[in-house]
């Protein structure tokens, strides 16, 4: 009976406590801006902004997938090479089938991406989990063959689009509707999509569980391997959908496109609140991540007082700052 | 708590009659009419050579309740298990419905009918209680999880087990006993042909233990078979309509279950006479040891103030969520908390376990798995965990004298090990806490502060540990016990003290001790309460 | 009064070479806003790679109008939109080293000339060896500069008996040009000769053939104008007596160029190519800076 | 007293348990030097192999300090700027002493880096301990603060070592003792020390129970801080030992010193058999993981099989295959 009369103020205690969990990573992006502003008031311009956002949807597209790999306790290092190769798959391709298809090449360009981002993501799932190998070796030696791919189909130079084709491609990048650009829609899209995934679908309760502990989840009959594989599947999509994104901004595959993303996958998920260990992924806190390190980058090109040396220790300690402030923030 | 039981406190019961052995039923099926739902044949099962159960021949008929008893490491979980699907057997066969089956993992053996609540708590810390529950089986409107109806059936669920917490908080956040609810919860979800509990009570109060049976017996009305492990031998005697009890891993018989007086119980699982439970109090209470004034843990504990004393064995009563174990991990560093505390006169400033160890006072976790026990490590590294400098004198390990320590540990708390089960959890669980007892005194402390001295650890040794109290208090050492069992506390210890809701409510000693008092003083307000307590209770000792 | 501001995007230092452009665009900078204070701002930003620098172009451009871009791209496929995007803006627009893909954008070009570096350099082995020997190469990273570089050198050795045995990348490092070194002496016995196609590399390559003591290997060349191997042509070196430059300095002849444009009455137009001599003991002090940090 | 009996013969079991689970990556380097002899027969040479073994003597001595920090239950991505940093510091300082000192700016000079590195390890060690911030973005962090460090040091450019310097110096790295390069020497003695330390010393077991379970160890009496924190000083401490090694062999200090080394560092850790969620470290193990590594960096270059474009792709492969050889040698 007393344990009833506690309950209630109970549970009002724990919404608060997720709402101010969740807040971490806003919290530090709104410092950042506040301080943006401070150093160069250019910084809070609608194209500044708008450029800024649009570029951190790469990493935010990815780090949708990486939340789901990272909650179902894994880790994909090989992010940023599969978008090499997928960009390279996929102009190779566009380009081939130019001179027919015309502006058709595009989509079919897209889907065959798709395809490839998926089968990407199996092949780094069925080595983690059938394998049996640490996510962290299995994803560092396919990001070696992801990485060598796209230098051996490039001869270790560029593989730019077809002339052809740049234009009729340009706006996935470039355009805009209703003046938010392209981009910033479509992290919005898969970070919505993702968000629904993991906290409203049966997938995304398992793939919690078996981030939290494998132990339970096998033993309430949810597959460890399953639902590992498809968190790699869906990391391979997201992947294919960033690089749809990034070919019209550059125009070009090289074997350095997409380099040490995956750190600042990893950065921007786990700055969103998403635990390295596993169990709950957050990927609005994600998306904010994701911005976040966009803005410090920004930061440091808008800012003279940086020698330009030293740009590489500010964003450092500028992101353990970040950090402390989302760890205050909580308590 | 019914008053039968509390007529019946432990230590009146341990003299044993001598006649059981003849009470052996035949194992050829006893109900006439009915076909056994699940049937063992020669069931065995080794790790790595080692055989831990062998030759299990057993019949489960629906709608009885069949009790499981047997000593620490006897393999009563391991059968379970088996039964169960977690774990494949290494010879014999389980047939259910006359049919020979065999589980490839517990999911199948789920969908064949048969669920296991497992003695060590399975849950997913991360996940909130209702995603727990609901696990595997997620509830979907439009595809979608239905939160809202999980979470409804999660709390209707859980309220008619008396569990309170809510759907919505994190399994982590919640205390121990809470959990078990939530894993009962989860088996009981779905309709199930057998239902098998593995020690469901050792982290339950009475009332909670209360409830639990009367939902067994529902179970049993509806015709479903349960199984039933417990090393408290009154729930056995309430349930069971059989009991099977094991030793060594080898079925010593199955007898009917009501008339098989606890004592015979005792005997038939150790083998021989039992000396009485509690050994008599003979202690001197000596000078004040420990002072605490005014502790405070947010939210938890509010102004609790005690005094304990050389050669006492002071107890902690209350109910579940009471905050004994929040106190005590607020004194000692574990947690966040305020509080003046003097040992032996002299103020002291504890921040950390390991300023306490240094100040003799050791602690003993109710959750052995979570913080008790390094899991995946061998024994002798557990055992001198928080006595490396005690142990380890100068710089490097002294493998050699750990290991001799090891042996004294195993044959001085009578850890029974099994071959290759090295690792920490693979010992039963009644062993581990034997391991986890071993691994606290080694520290040699001068206050010795026990949380559930007891759970999951059979009779035999239980006498042994409640032995082991009174040694340490007659060297003029301090003992604080905290405990669910109220025949425990009253049964050993010189001294309760009753919480309630974070604060210290009262005191009960001598003949005023009685299950009838703390439970008055544990449950009700202050007119009510005041009358169960001596006459002044909380300032006897405090200044 | 209001001050052009004058952008100079390159890549960030991450090797010796692009930290001599750094090094200069900085001087070059700090010179200049000095000698023009109320005028010209020069703002140097540097990239990590070519998307940053993409990012960097619209950061730059998004505030404020650019009297003027003077740019080292990363790539040239990558960063031809980008920069057309700003020159659209009415922005002045100066390449430096590796040109766009459409070559209208820009207003001036300074260039390099990665082909003839690697030519020159097999040009000078095929004499000295006899047109016949074994050749060992280390590569850089996979980008353009390293592909043409690469180019050159097979197109320097057509027509001699010079074989090239082994080719690998050593992505521009000296400790895993060191390691590769090492590794090519252990599977050739006879080599006559080794091109790292960049001075950092050349640094690891000397010191394996010094640690294995082999004597057959003659020459040991680079290529970039590294003021330790200037040096050596300089002290006439016998495995290193020859280089090729490639200076670092070219972005500040161009931010120079660039500013003269800008201030100057006449308009700066056009490409200018510094070619790649090689340098030998004769000509190696108009190469040697002793001071820069390259 | 049956517990007594039963002892003897577990004593045994376990002895041999382990020797199996420890042979994993042993398995796995013999497995390669088969394959290495059957491609080219010179790779088993003793120059070749004595190069082979010395080369990877830094990331040796470095995953020595990383199975410290890994076993605790931590990850260090700073290793390779931190051994730039500590490279740059030491060669500045030497320079700056050898007209007075002379020789003996040596020693000081190690002395300095020793100390230097503590602090780093230090620095580390209490951003995560104190600060609460997950080890993988609190060491990105610090990360990008050392290597921006040493680029502002350096201009960008390389930090020689005094020519005066050089010779006394070079012994260190090129030397032999009894014919074996020092390198080698100097791993296999960080190796022995920090196995003592690990296996037979107090620390070690706070050290494994604070990785394998946080609570336990609170619990238990253990100090997590200060566990943790110390695990980072060794590893700082590895890393100058390496750096001392390293001066000798290239002269320099540059920018690109160290590039990517925490990710060889970690992949030897982890090929070593040491589990990345911590709890348990095997500093032979990990000694074997660094050679591997090395040994197919090596044998890339001497089979001829593979193009140039591909090696990281058959890298990553042979890497991947390694870990599941040592997976199958287990079972
Ligand atoms: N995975 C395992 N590997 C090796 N031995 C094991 C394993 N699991 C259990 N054992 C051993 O089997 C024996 C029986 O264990 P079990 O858990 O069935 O005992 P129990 O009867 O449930 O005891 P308790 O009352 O203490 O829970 C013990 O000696 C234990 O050490
Ligand atoms: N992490 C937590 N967050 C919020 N409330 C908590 C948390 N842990 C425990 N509580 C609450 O604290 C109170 C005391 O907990 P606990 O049940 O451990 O006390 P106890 O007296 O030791 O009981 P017992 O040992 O019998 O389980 C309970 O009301 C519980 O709900
Ligand atoms: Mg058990
Ligand atoms: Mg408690």
């Amino acid at each position: 009976m007393n344990a009833i009369t506690q309950d209630a103020p109970l549970r009002q205690e724990r919404e608060l406590h997720i709402n101010w969990t969740e807040a971490g990573p806003f919290v530090a992006l709104v410092a950042l801006l506040a301080i943006g502003f401070l150093i160069n008031s250019d910084f809070l311009s609608a194209t500044n902004l708008a450029n800024v956002i649009a570029r951190s949807a790469f990493i935010a597209i990815i780090a949708v997938g990486a939340t789901f790999v990272i909650s179902s306790g894994g880790l994909d290092l090989s992010v940023g090479s599969m978008a090499a190769f997928i960009t390279g798959v996929m102009i190779m391709l566009m380009n081939r089938m130019a001179p027919e298809w015309g502006v058709w090449a595009i989509p079919a360009g897209m889907a065959v991406a798709l395809l490839v981002g998926l089968a990407c993501g199996l092949f780094n799932g069925l080595i983690i989990t059938v394998g049996k190998i640490e996510p962290f070796i299995a994803t560092l030696g396919t990001m070696g063959i992801f990485r060598s791919l796209i230098t051996y189909m490039s001869d270790g130079g560029t593989i730019p689009i077809d002339a052809s084709l740049r234009n009729a491609y340009r706006p996935v990048y470039f355009g805009t509707v209703g003046g938010v650009p392209i981009p910033i829609l479509v992290s919005l899209a898969v970070a919505a999509v993702g968000a629904f995934i993991l906290y409203r679908m049966k997938y995304g309760r398992r793939c919690a569980a078996v981030g939290a502990n494998e132990d339970v989840a096998r033993y309430s009959g949810i597959s460890v391997i399953k639902t590992r594989t498809i968190a790699y599947m869906v990391q391979g999509v997201c992947v294919a959908i960033a690089a749809i994104c990034y070919v019209p901004r550059l125009g070009a595959a090289t074997p350095t496109t997409g380099l040490l993303w995956e750190l600042q996958v990893i950065t921007a998920v786990v700055i969103g609140g998403t635990v390295l260990r596993g169990g709950k992924g957050r990927i609005w806190g994600t998306l904010a991540g994701a911005v976040v390190l966009e803005l410090i980058a920004n930061l440091m090109v808008l800012s003279d007082l940086v020698s330009e040396y030293l740009v590489g220790a500010v964003q450092g300690a500028i992101i353990i700052i970040a950090m402390l402030v989302q760890r205050l923030s909580k308590k | 708590m019914s008053a039968q039981m509390l007529e019946r406190p432990w230590s009146r019961l341990v003299t044993v009659s001598p006649r059981v052995g003849e009470a052996a039923l035949d194992a050829s099926p006893a109900e006439g009419t009915a076909a056994p739902l699940l049937r063992t044949h020669e069931l065995g099962k080794q790790y790595a050579g080692v055989t831990v159960l062998s030759g299990v021949t057993l019949d489960i008929f629906p709608g009885e309740i069949h009790a499981i008893i047997g000593e620490n490491g006897a393999g009563k979980s391991t059968l379970m298990k088996l039964l169960s699907g977690h774990v494949a057997p290494s010879d014999g066969e389980i047939f259910l419905d006359a049919r020979a089956v065999s589980f490839n993992g517990p999911h199948q053996a789920q969908d064949a009918g048969i669920v296991l609540v497992h003695q060590e708590i399975l849950l997913a810390d991360g996940l909130t209680v209702a995603e727990n529950v609901f696990l595997g089986r997620e509830l979907t409107r439009h595809g979608m999880v239905d939160d809202r109806t999980m979470h409804r059936l999660a709390a209707r669920k859980l309220a008619e087990l008396g569990c309170h917490a809510s759907p919505r908080a994190l399994v982590r956040d919640v205390p121990l006993a809470d959990r078990q609810m939530v894993q009962i919860a989860r088996a009981l979800l779905d309709e199930h042909r057998i239902v098998i509990f593995d020690e469901p009570t050792a982290v339950l109060t009475g009332e909670e233990v209360d409830r639990l049976l009367r939902i067994i017996f529902r179970l049993k009305s509806q015709n479903i078979a349960v199984l039933y492990i417990s090393h408290r031998l009154e729930e056995v005697q309430r349930l069971g309509d059989k009991v099977t009890v094991l030793r060594d891993g080898r079925t010593v018989g199955t007898y009917p279950g009501h008339s098989l007086s606890q004592p015979d119980m005792a005997r038939l699982m150790v083998g021989r006479e039992l000396s009485a439970l509690y050994p008599p109090k003979t202690g001197v209470r000596g000078e004040p040891i420990l002072q605490v004034r005014s502790a405070n843990v947010p939210r938890l504990v509010h102004d609790a103030s005690f005094v304990a004393h050389r050669g006492e064995v002071l107890g902690f009563a209350g109910m579940i969520g009471a905050g004994r174990t929040e106190l005590f991990e607020g004194l000692l560093g574990l947690r966040p908390a305020k509080a003046q505390v003097e040992l032996d006169g002299r103020s002291v400033h504890i921040r950390s376990m390991r300023e306490a160890i240094e100040l003799g006072i050791g602690y003993l976790t109710e959750d052995r798995k979570g913080k008790g026990l390094l899991l995946q490590e061998r024994l002798a590294p557990n055992l001198t965990l928080s006595a490396l400098t005690r142990f380890h004198p100068g710089v490097w390990l002294r493998q050699r004298r750990e290991a001799e320590g090891l042996q004294e540990a195993v044959s001085t708390y009578d850890i029974r090990l099994k071959g290759k089960s090295t690792r920490a959890g693979q010992l039963s669980g009644g062993n581990q806490q034997k391991l986890l007892l071993a691994k606290v005194l080694l520290t040699d402390p001068s206050i010795v502060v026990i949380d559930e001295p007891t759970r999951g650890i059979d009779i035999a040794n239980k006498a042994q540990i409640y032995a082991f109290i009174r040694e340490l208090v007659a060297r003029g050492k301090a003992c604080i016990v905290i405990s669910s069992e109220m025949q425990e506390l009253i049964g050993v210890c010189d001294r309760v003290l009753v919480m309630r809701q974070g604060r210290i409510v009262g005191e009960v000693s001598a003949e005023r001790m009685t299950e009838h008092n703390i439970a008055l003083l544990a449950t009700t307000d202050g007119a009510l309460a005041a009358d169960a307590a001596n006459p002044s209770p909380i300032k006897e000792d405090a200044p | 009064a209001d001050k052009k501001v004058i952008a100079v995007s390159i890549p960030a230092a991450d090797h010796g070479w692009t930290a001599g452009v750094v090094y200069h665009a900085q001087a070059a900078a700090k010179e200049i806003n000095s000698a023009y204070k109320d005028q010209i701002e020069v703002v140097v930003k540097t990239s990590p790679s070519a998307s940053a620098q993409v990012s960097a172009l619209e950061d730059l451009s998004a505030g404020r109008k650019l009297a003027a871009l003077v740019i080292l791209p990363h790539t040239s496929e990558e960063l031809t939109l980008p920069v057309k995007a700003v020159k659209e803006k009415g922005t002045f627009v100066t390449v430096v080293d590796r040109g766009l893909s459409d070559p209208t954008i820009q207003d001036l070009y300074v260039a390099g000339d990665n082909i003839a570096v690697g030519r020159n350099t097999a040009k000078f082995l095929a004499d000295k060896l006899g047109g016949k020997g074994n050749l060992v190469v280390l590569r850089g990273i996979p980008t353009v500069i390293d592909d043409e570089r690469i180019k050159g050198f097979q197109d320097g050795i057509k027509g001699s008996n010079l074989k090239i045995l082994d080719i690998q990348y050593a992505d521009w490092n000296s400790d895993k040009a060191f390691k590769l070194m090492q590794d090519y002496l252990a599977k050739y016995p006879q080599i006559d000769a080794v091109w790292a196609n960049d001075d950092d590399m050349l640094l690891g390559v000397l010191e394996a053939i010094k640690q294995s003591k082999r004597k057959d290997i003659k020459y040991a060349l680079g290529g970039n104008g590294m003021k330790d191997v200037v040096k050596k042509v300089i002290d006439n070196d016998a495995l290193t007596p020859v280089e090729t430059p490639y200076p670092p300095s070219m972005i500040k002849t161009a931010i120079y160029l660039t500013v003269a444009n800008l201030v100057g009455k006449a308009p700066v137009r056009g490409a200018l190519k510094l070619d790649a001599p090689l340098i030998t003991q004769k000509n190696a002090k108009e190469y040697y800076f002793p001071d820069s940090p390259f």
